[in-house]
């Protein structure tokens, strides 16, 4: 304790500052012998990965030397290291060429950050207490091997179960092989936020199992569906990038975009045209384009190819769908849905893109199915200024086999509920159900059944805070990193980063500690687990992209090894875009569907619609201090959560800005300050998914209310993901609120001069 | 000659995602304050995303527009600073000398932008997060006003690159921390005094306007209006 | 006479009544602070055990303000005399001196190199090898340097190449053993030599 | 009173600085307390940042800089006052002079505090001073504060010469009468005053130089003080009404300022001979004149902004007519005109009390004046984006401090009685005797001495 005080002292008399000029040595820490001679004030720029959403862009770290409080041999001294100071996009990286968006600045907290663990944990309190003592790396590994053991040698599926975040590249190839290693098919990829109805769709109308790749910079019509494609949904940066293209980068053309969502994203903020149409009727507006399009001869229907097929009465020309008909449902006039239908014919190419709320409707399969369909009577589905698809990289597996054979975490949830002892041993990686899946799901109480559960994260969260036994791994940048993007380009890409600093404290990279662990564990584990550390792996499975035509010309293994990690990667060089299979088939025609919603309208008259917050996207990011005080770019709100609701409405209930009020769906209610907006629909209530942890670092934990708690467990029919879009809620005011915005007035006249 | 520095922001493009707002924080070593103090309105934001809402349900235009300091070539924040902390320097910059601040805070309430920002307790940084700060950079402490320098650490580090190298600063060499994460390339930064530079030329647009230019401040950020949509084509 | 008086007495009374009244309400409406807003909490900051700019202690502000620092005592009497005559350059050590901002004060692998093999029965030089043997690496004390609050980034490299001497600043190093702080860097120092060479003595040249 | 000796003159006046009571020590150190209440919270502002004042983004300045300007104002009660009386020979002026030229002092002291108070950094507040330094800086002449710097200072030094000059003929009969270690300090600050025809001519002199010379000065420190505001390009700052707006508005609450400090004069130290009804009535009338004006500031302010109709200044014109700032707004034009025009135009009102009241509305206002500048404008500033949503609210800290200035000037004005008489004897004297003459020369004992 006194020790640590007298830390502090030395901390605050700026010893560890820029400048410790007075005093004598001994007054201060010991320092450590520096692993090399680093040239103060001298930055070196080194590749890296952002891992922090799906988009999978390539960073450059700036890093440079300083002097780090670090623990070696179990002694506290300072250190001389090369250090991460600022993340910038990689300009070389096809999927974001030089930029970075606020999350991925971010990135650098993870690694810095005052919570993060800093060595292996065991649980020394009852479960969920939070209590943990520190133990020893090689205890900590014994331990999971006498976990394991058992099921290496057993025959049938054993007690194994991997739940973590979706994984791409090497660090998935590992896992898998790991599951597969322990006699398990349990290896479940959990996040709010999942691609796979967007993925369906794609696959049973392209025959690409894939998220799409928007060319937007060469398009001239953008009819989105909901997708926030500039801010969170797929690749943000890539699609931001080629935005910018497509609104000023041709000169003598700008694109239009129009954007379809109940309230005003960041994207619909950018429209040229948001129409604010009821939640759920999205394929609906679809096929009345799609029918305008069709009814008016402007393109032929059998232009649609399968993906037209796919849609009951396609062929016939959609007549149930003419605007006029549909208008009413849909809440938006027919002439304007004629008007863009025309327009969007006129102005090729043209594209069509279905995310976010819309793709998370009960009827989501069928509005993504819709969409798709006037994607391809659009007639650019991998053309330029089109949907294209990334190509598959050569010589892996194409991602289309990553649907197959996949256990959801539902699923898994029911296996456990149906019997306690199917499960015994749970891995744990960056996933946090806990938090990020309906409290009416009870995921607590289910994973509570599962004897021995280790966690790999580098924080303590609402799930990890469960786990016996915790071994942190390395932040990204401290660890070698490998990424296969499906998206976000039109290029194949393979990013490939060596860590740009060493670890400032006692963790392991978990790849290398699985490896550790199946050498442990006996022959077959060692036979599927051939490598002896990650990079090898990495090495093995991409050395054979030497002899394809890429950004690297080496002249040998080693010699591309090395290039490929100085540029941060691997990238085909011409644009090959993956061509979509037309003939291909699968599905019957599926017919509309109407939106289920939870609740009914009258004891619940609103639309509830969590949304991924721009900088705390699915609540993984409300851990870093940057992105709780970075305003929000529509509320200006900082440090808490907010509840968006209709100006009108608001006046209606008597509620006022920044006023508590109570959020009730069946399943639960919650309660966070009022935030009054003219830009959402006046039945809708919008809430930033993110806040509202119980457990999560300092900086999070009892912030704000999470939205997700009070969903209804409603899937998306024919598919496993959670319908998020699909929950009835009534509003009402409690009290006095407090939020926090940075921003003062909304509109653009002052208040006092408007009302006169 | 000396250089003018300058900026351009073609709000077209500015999408309003704030990555050059957490840039400039990662660059300039700028504190976060906590939920407190933030709420007390001591957030610093050297760079501010601003958002306007136009007309009711369901026709709503929103607006975003980037907001920081204009670096004025007639800017009201230097004659009022009774120390010459707040000062114009040779390369048309409105220079802060943090040393030389002593905390009257006039300048900050003579800004029409509201671009200055006052360090109202001495920052904090929970170790190890202290690591990230940026050397190049020096940390103000309590009672000092601080504002966007264009990255100034960066200006002077290109220049003494171009002198070692005998040659002048290429245009687009230097880019702010804000330009450089800009993710739709909505902001250009160059030399306003080399006519051939692509920030004069954007200058040059028919969209080009300025903040508040009726004040006579002189801004050397330039804003290319929101472009409309007629048929695609639009120059 | 004094019926009226009276009158006007108790009509100034009710005066006074309501005005008071009035005042108090107003006071509590607008002037005093609203909860959250003042309360003392938020003068705590900053917390302890952290990182921050500021003096722990008041007396280390004033030592500041008066600009007193210490000599530095170093943990080996290294001497610059002997180094410099037996041939070696300021630049052979402190390496980087001519391509970045600061010089680096070599680490104890690097004094090594050499004394792995040269002087070793020097009481000072097996200091040096005791350190390594620890593996620590030598705690050298800064000489020169800036306080933090005086927001100077200064920058070697340029004026290496403007051919600046290191006894210019560093006093003839060949003379010293333990180096002291033989010339005292003031602004005024700096704005001297910058004026005589006519160099920019625009502040933000060294202040940013 | 004409009938009184100067004997009974000097025993009355005299009386105070002999013999104190033990009321007087309670009262006196409950103001103390108050005054070393304010001093701690200094002391932890500074010790913790300027962070523990209210103080916020944009809303930089507050209740400081209101206590400065109010202060300063405050300042012209006696100085510009007693010159203008003295100059155009106002015989009823003469026991009024003093006590109005001791409030200048200390206000002016005081005000000249608070922008030391309010910087953010204050141990360097000496980098307003131009000394020559081997980094070859100098302040900003440039700097309205500077200006300020100046300008206050030259005040400062004017008004205490002003105010010492005609003292010491009283130091002088002070030191007849005290004994001991007293009569030593005495002795000292009487400057060898004897009272010989030479000294009096002196001292005539001197006084009409000074009574000239402070005038101007005078009017300069509040145009000045004004112009922090009205140079910066800030909503309902930039007008060039400001400087005679502030001057009218610094006598008013100046004058107000004095008929208080008189009327608890004449109640404490029992000096009902002496300040008599006369003396309030004319200060009344005065108060009145100011009253008027100010109004007529006032509203031709307001009136060519909503007639101008900038959009901008609008914003912060409605937020004082009927925002949030309304309540204070109207309360200020109720204590500065609609209460006290009514009570100093009735002559039946025009009363020690009535003048009182009316002066204690006027300080009152006149500070919410100087809040009602600063605040709103700050809070509405060009972008909308920028405008603030929970408003500027002052701590205990500036409370506390805002409290203790005010207590400090009571306190230094109860110590400063019990050191100097606070009528001027001598001018009271020679009212009386040319009184009887029917000629009021400036200095009569001069002509007494030719007489002989």
């Amino acid at each position: 304790m006194e020790r640590r005080d007298f830390l502090k002292i030395s901390a605050l008399t700026g010893a560890t500052a820029a400048l410790d000029a007075c005093g004598s040595p001994d007054h201060q820490l010991i320092r450590f012998v520096p692993e090399e001679d680093l040239i103060p004030g001298i930055a070196t720029w080194k590749p890296s990965i952002c891992t922090l959403c799906t988009g999978g862009c390539g960073m450059l770290a700036r890093v440079m030397p300083g002097e780090a409080e670090v623990v070696r041999r179990g002694q506290l001294g300072l250190l001389k290291m090369g250090l991460a100071k600022k993340l910038e996009g990689n300009p070389n990286h096809p999927i974001n060429q030089g930029k970075l968006c606020p999350r991925g600045q971010a990135g650098l907290q993870v690694t810095y950050h005052p919570d993060r663990l800093r060595n292996p944990l065991k649980r020394s309190g009852p479960r969920g207490s939070g209590e943990f003592q520190s133990i020893g790396w090689d205890e900590a590994i014994k331990e999971l091997a006498s976990q394991l053991s058992p099921f290496e040698s057993g025959k049938q599926e054993s007690g194994f179960a991997f739940l973590t975040s979706p994984l791409r590249g090497q660090r998935a190839n590992i896992v898998s092989n790991f599951t597969a290693a322990l006699k398990s098919t349990r290896w479940i990829e959990f996040a709010f936020l999942d691609d796979q109805t967007v993925r369906l769709a794609n696959s049973s109308a392209f025959g690409h199992a894939a998220p799409p790749t928007l060319d937007l910079a060469r398009s001239n019509y953008i009819i989105s569906f909901g997708a926030d494609f500039l801010s969170t949904w797929n690749s943000p940066v890539a699609q931001s990038v080629a935005y910018g293209q497509m609104r000023q980068g041709r000169p003598g053309v700008r694109g239009k975009l129009v954007h379809f969502e109940p309230r005003t994203s960041i994207t619909a903020a950018n429209a040229d045209e948001w129409l604010a149409c009821a939640p759920g009727t999205e394929g609906l507006v679809a096929l009345g384009i799609a029918h305008v399009i069709i009814s008016e001869n402007l393109r032929s229907a059998s232009a649609a190819g399968a993906a037209g097929n796919a849609i009951q009465g396609w062929t016939g020309g959609l007549a149930e769908y003419a605007p006029a008909t549909i208008e009413k449902q849909v809440g938006i006039p027919a002439a304007r849905i004629t008007k863009i239908a025309r327009e969007a014919a006129a102005n090729q190419p043209a594209l069509a893109v279905i995310g976010g709320s819309a793709a998370a409707q009960t009827n989501g399969l069928f509005n993504a199915l819709a969409v798709n369909a006037l994607n391809a009577l659009l007639g650019n589905v991998g053309k330029p200024g089109g949907t294209i698809f990334t190509p598959p990289i050569p010589g892996t597996p194409s991602n289309a086999a990553e649907l197959q054979g996949k256990l959801e975490f539902d699923a898994f949830l029911r296996q456990i509920k149906s019997d306690p002892n199917a499960v015994k041993v749970l891995f744990l990686y960056h996933a946090n159900p806990v938090f990020a899946a309906p409290a009416s799901l009870q995921v607590r109480n289910t994973l509570e059944k599962i004897p021995f559960i280790a966690s790999f994260g580098s924080f303590i969260d609402e799930t990890s805070a469960m786990a016996d036994l915790i071994l942190p791994d390395h932040s990204p940048l401290e660890s070698w990193l490998d990424d296969t993007p499906p998206s976000g380009s039109a290029q194949a890409v393979v990013s490939l980063a060596a860590p740009a600093m060493s670890p400032l404290h006692d963790t392991r990279a978990m790849p290398d500690v699985l490896l550790d662990l199946g050498h442990q564990l006996g022959p077959d584990a060692a036979k599927s687990l051939p490598w002896k550390t990650y990079d090898e792996a990495m090495k093995a499975a991409y050395g054979g992209l030497q002899k394809q035509k890429g950004s690297i010309t080496a002249k040998d293994a080693d010699d591309f090894w090395q290039k490929m990690q100085d540029q941060g990667g691997w990238w085909s060089t011409e644009e090959n875009s993956a061509v979509p299979t037309t003939e291909k088939n699968s599905t019957p025609p599926t017919k509309v569907s109407a939106p289920q919603f939870d609740g009914d309208a009258s004891d619940f008259p609103f639309h509830f619609l969590p949304y991924a917050s721009q900088m705390q996207y699915d609540g993984s990011l409300a851990n870093l201090p940057w992105m709780q005080e970075a305003p929000d770019p529509l509320s200006s709100a900082m440090w808490g959560t907010w509840v968006e609701i209709n100006t009108q409405t608001a006046a209606k209930l008597g509620i006022r800005q920044s006023d508590l009020i109570e959020v009730a769906s069946r399943h639960g209610s919650l309660r966070a300050p009022a935030f009054l907006t003219p830009a959402i629909a006046p039945d809708v209530i919008a809430m930033p998914v993110g806040q509202g942890h119980q457990n999560y670092t300092r900086y999070a934990t009892s912030r704000g209310a999470n939205p997700i708690s009070i969903l209804a467990p409603m899937t998306v029919a024919g598919t496993d993901s959670l319908a998020w879009a699909a929950t009835r809620v009534k509003v009402s005011r409690v009290g006095e609120g407090k939020l926090i915005l940075f921003g003062g007035g909304l509109n653009e006249q002052p208040a006092e001069i408007r009302h006169r | 000659m000396a250089h003018q520095w300058g900026m351009v922001i073609d709000l077209d493009r500015c999408t309003g995602c704030e990555a050059c707002v957490v840039a400039c924080h990662a660059e300039n070593n700028i504190s976060t304050v906590g939920a407190d103090q933030a709420a007390r309105g001591r957030a610093k934001h050297w760079i501010r995303v601003e958002r306007y809402y136009e007309g009711e349900f369901p026709d709503v235009k929103t607006k975003f527009m980037p907001v920081l300091c204009q670096q004025c070539g007639n800017a009201p924040c230097e004659p009022v600073c009774p120390t010459f902390a707040s000062y114009h320097t040779q390369e048309g910059l409105n220079g802060q000398i943090y040393n030389r601040c002593i905390g009257t805070r006039y300048c900050a309430n003579a800004c029409p932008y509201n671009v200055r920002f006052f360090n109202f307790y001495n920052p904090v940084w929970d170790k190890p997060l202290n690591l990230q700060l940026n050397p190049d950079v020096s940390l103000r402490e309590v009672g000092i006003m601080e504002k966007c320098t264009f990255c100034v650490q960066r200006i002077k580090a290109a220049e003494i690159q171009a002198q070692s190298e005998k040659r002048d600063v290429k245009d687009g060499e230097i880019q702010p921390a804000c330009v450089q994460s800009c993710t739709t390339r909505a902001m250009v930064f160059g030399d306003l005094n080399d006519p051939e530079s692509e920030v004069s030329r954007l200058a040059r647009s028919h969209r080009a306007t300025r903040l508040l230019d009726e004040l006579g401040t002189a801004p050397k950020v330039t804003y290319l209006q929101r472009d409309s949509w007629h048929d695609g084509q639009d120059v | 006479m004094s019926l009226s008086a009276g009158g006007f007495k108790s009509w100034l009374r009710i005066i006074a009544v309501i005005g008071i009244g009035f005042v108090t309400w107003l006071v509590v409406e607008h002037a005093l602070p609203a909860e959250g807003q003042a309360t003392p909490s938020s003068a705590q900051e900053p917390t302890a055990g952290v990182f921050t700019t500021a003096h722990s202690t008041v007396t280390q502000a004033i030592e500041e303000f008066f600009n007193y620092r210490p000599e530095p005592t170093q943990p080996i009497t290294f001497t610059h005399k002997v180094h410099l005559a037996n041939g070696l350059q300021c630049i052979n050590c402190h390496v980087g001196v001519d391509q970045g901002p600061d010089a680096r004060i070599p680490s104890v692998n690097f004094c090594m190199t050499c004394h792995r093999v040269i002087a070793t029965t020097n009481p000072e030089i097996q200091k040096l090898s005791g350190y390594l043997a620890r593996g620590e690496d030598v705690p050298w004390q800064r000489v020169y340097g800036f306080e933090p609050s005086a927001h100077v980034k200064f920058n070697h490299a340029p004026h290496i190449r403007a051919g600046v001497q290191c006894a210019e600043c560093h006093g003839d190093m060949t003379k010293q053993t333990v180096a002291v702080r033989a010339v005292n860097l003031n602004m005024g120092f700096c704005v001297q030599c910058h004026r005589q060479h006519n160099v920019s003595v625009d502040c933000v040249t060294c202040h940013f | 009173m004409t009938d009184k000796t100067s004997d009974q003159i000097n025993r009355d006046l005299l009386n105070p600085l002999f013999e104190t009571s033990g009321r007087y020590w309670l009262v006196l150190s409950c103001f103390v307390a108050i005054v070393i209440a304010a001093v701690f919270a200094f002391a932890w502002q500074v010790y913790n940042g300027i962070g523990v004042a209210g103080i916020r983004r944009p809303v930089f300045w507050g209740f400081y800089i209101t206590n400065f300007v109010f202060w300063i104002g405050l300042s012209h009660a006696g100085t510009l006052i007693s010159a203008i009386l003295r100059l155009c020979n106002a015989t009823w002026r003469r026991p009024v002079t003093r006590c109005a030229e001791v409030i200048t002092v200390f206000a002016l002291s005081i005000g000249a505090l608070f922008p030391v108070i309010h910087l953010g950094r204050p141990w360097v507040a000496f980098w307003l001073i131009p000394y020559p330094s081997e980094r070859f800086i100098w302040p900003n002449i440039r700097s309205p504060l500077l200006w300020d710097f100046f300008a206050i200072n030259t005040y400062l030094i004017g008004s205490v010469t002003f105010l010492l000059l005609p003292i010491i003929p009283d130091f002088a009969v002070v030191r007849d009468r005290a004994t001991g270690l007293r009569k030593k300090i005495y002795r000292i600050l009487a400057l060898g005053w004897s009272g010989t025809p030479k000294q009096w001519h002196r001292l005539e002199t001197a006084m009409h130089i000074m009574a000239i010379a402070i005038i101007p000065v005078a009017v300069s420190v509040h145009s000045i003080v004004s112009w922090d505001f009205a140079m910066a390009p800030v909503p309902m700052w930039h007008s060039t009404i400001f400087a005679p707006y502030f001057v009218c508005g610094a006598i008013f609450s100046g004058i107000a300022a004095l008929i208080l400090a008189m009327a608890f004069l004449r109640k404490f130290l029992h000096l009902e001979e002496y300040l008599l009804p006369i003396h309030f009535e004319n200060l009344g009338k005065l108060l009145l004149v100011m009253s008027l004006l100010w109004f007529y500031f006032v509203f031709s302010e307001r009136l060519t902004t909503w007639y101008g109709n900038e959009s901008s200044e609008m914003a912060v014109f409605w937020l004082t007519q009927t925002g949030r700032f309304s309540p204070l707004f109207w309360l200020m034009v109720f204590c500065n005109f609609i209460l006290p025009v009514p009570i100093l135009a009735i002559k039946k009102l025009r009363t020690i009390a009535g003048t009182a009241i009316a002066s204690g509305a006027v300080v009152l206002g006149m500070w919410l004046e100087r809040y009602l500048i600063i605040v709103p404008s700050l809070s509405r500033k060009y972008l909308p984006y920028a405008y603030v949503t929970n408003p500027y609210k002052p701590t205990w800290v500036e409370i506390t401090i805002t409290a203790g200035t005010f207590a400090g000037l009571i306190m230094l004005y109860m110590l400063f009685s019990k050191v100097v008489p606070i009528i001027s004897m001598w001018e009271l004297k020679a009212g009386k005797q040319h009184v009887v003459a029917g000629t009021v020369p400036l200095i009569a004992p001069a002509k007494e001495v030719e007489a002989d």
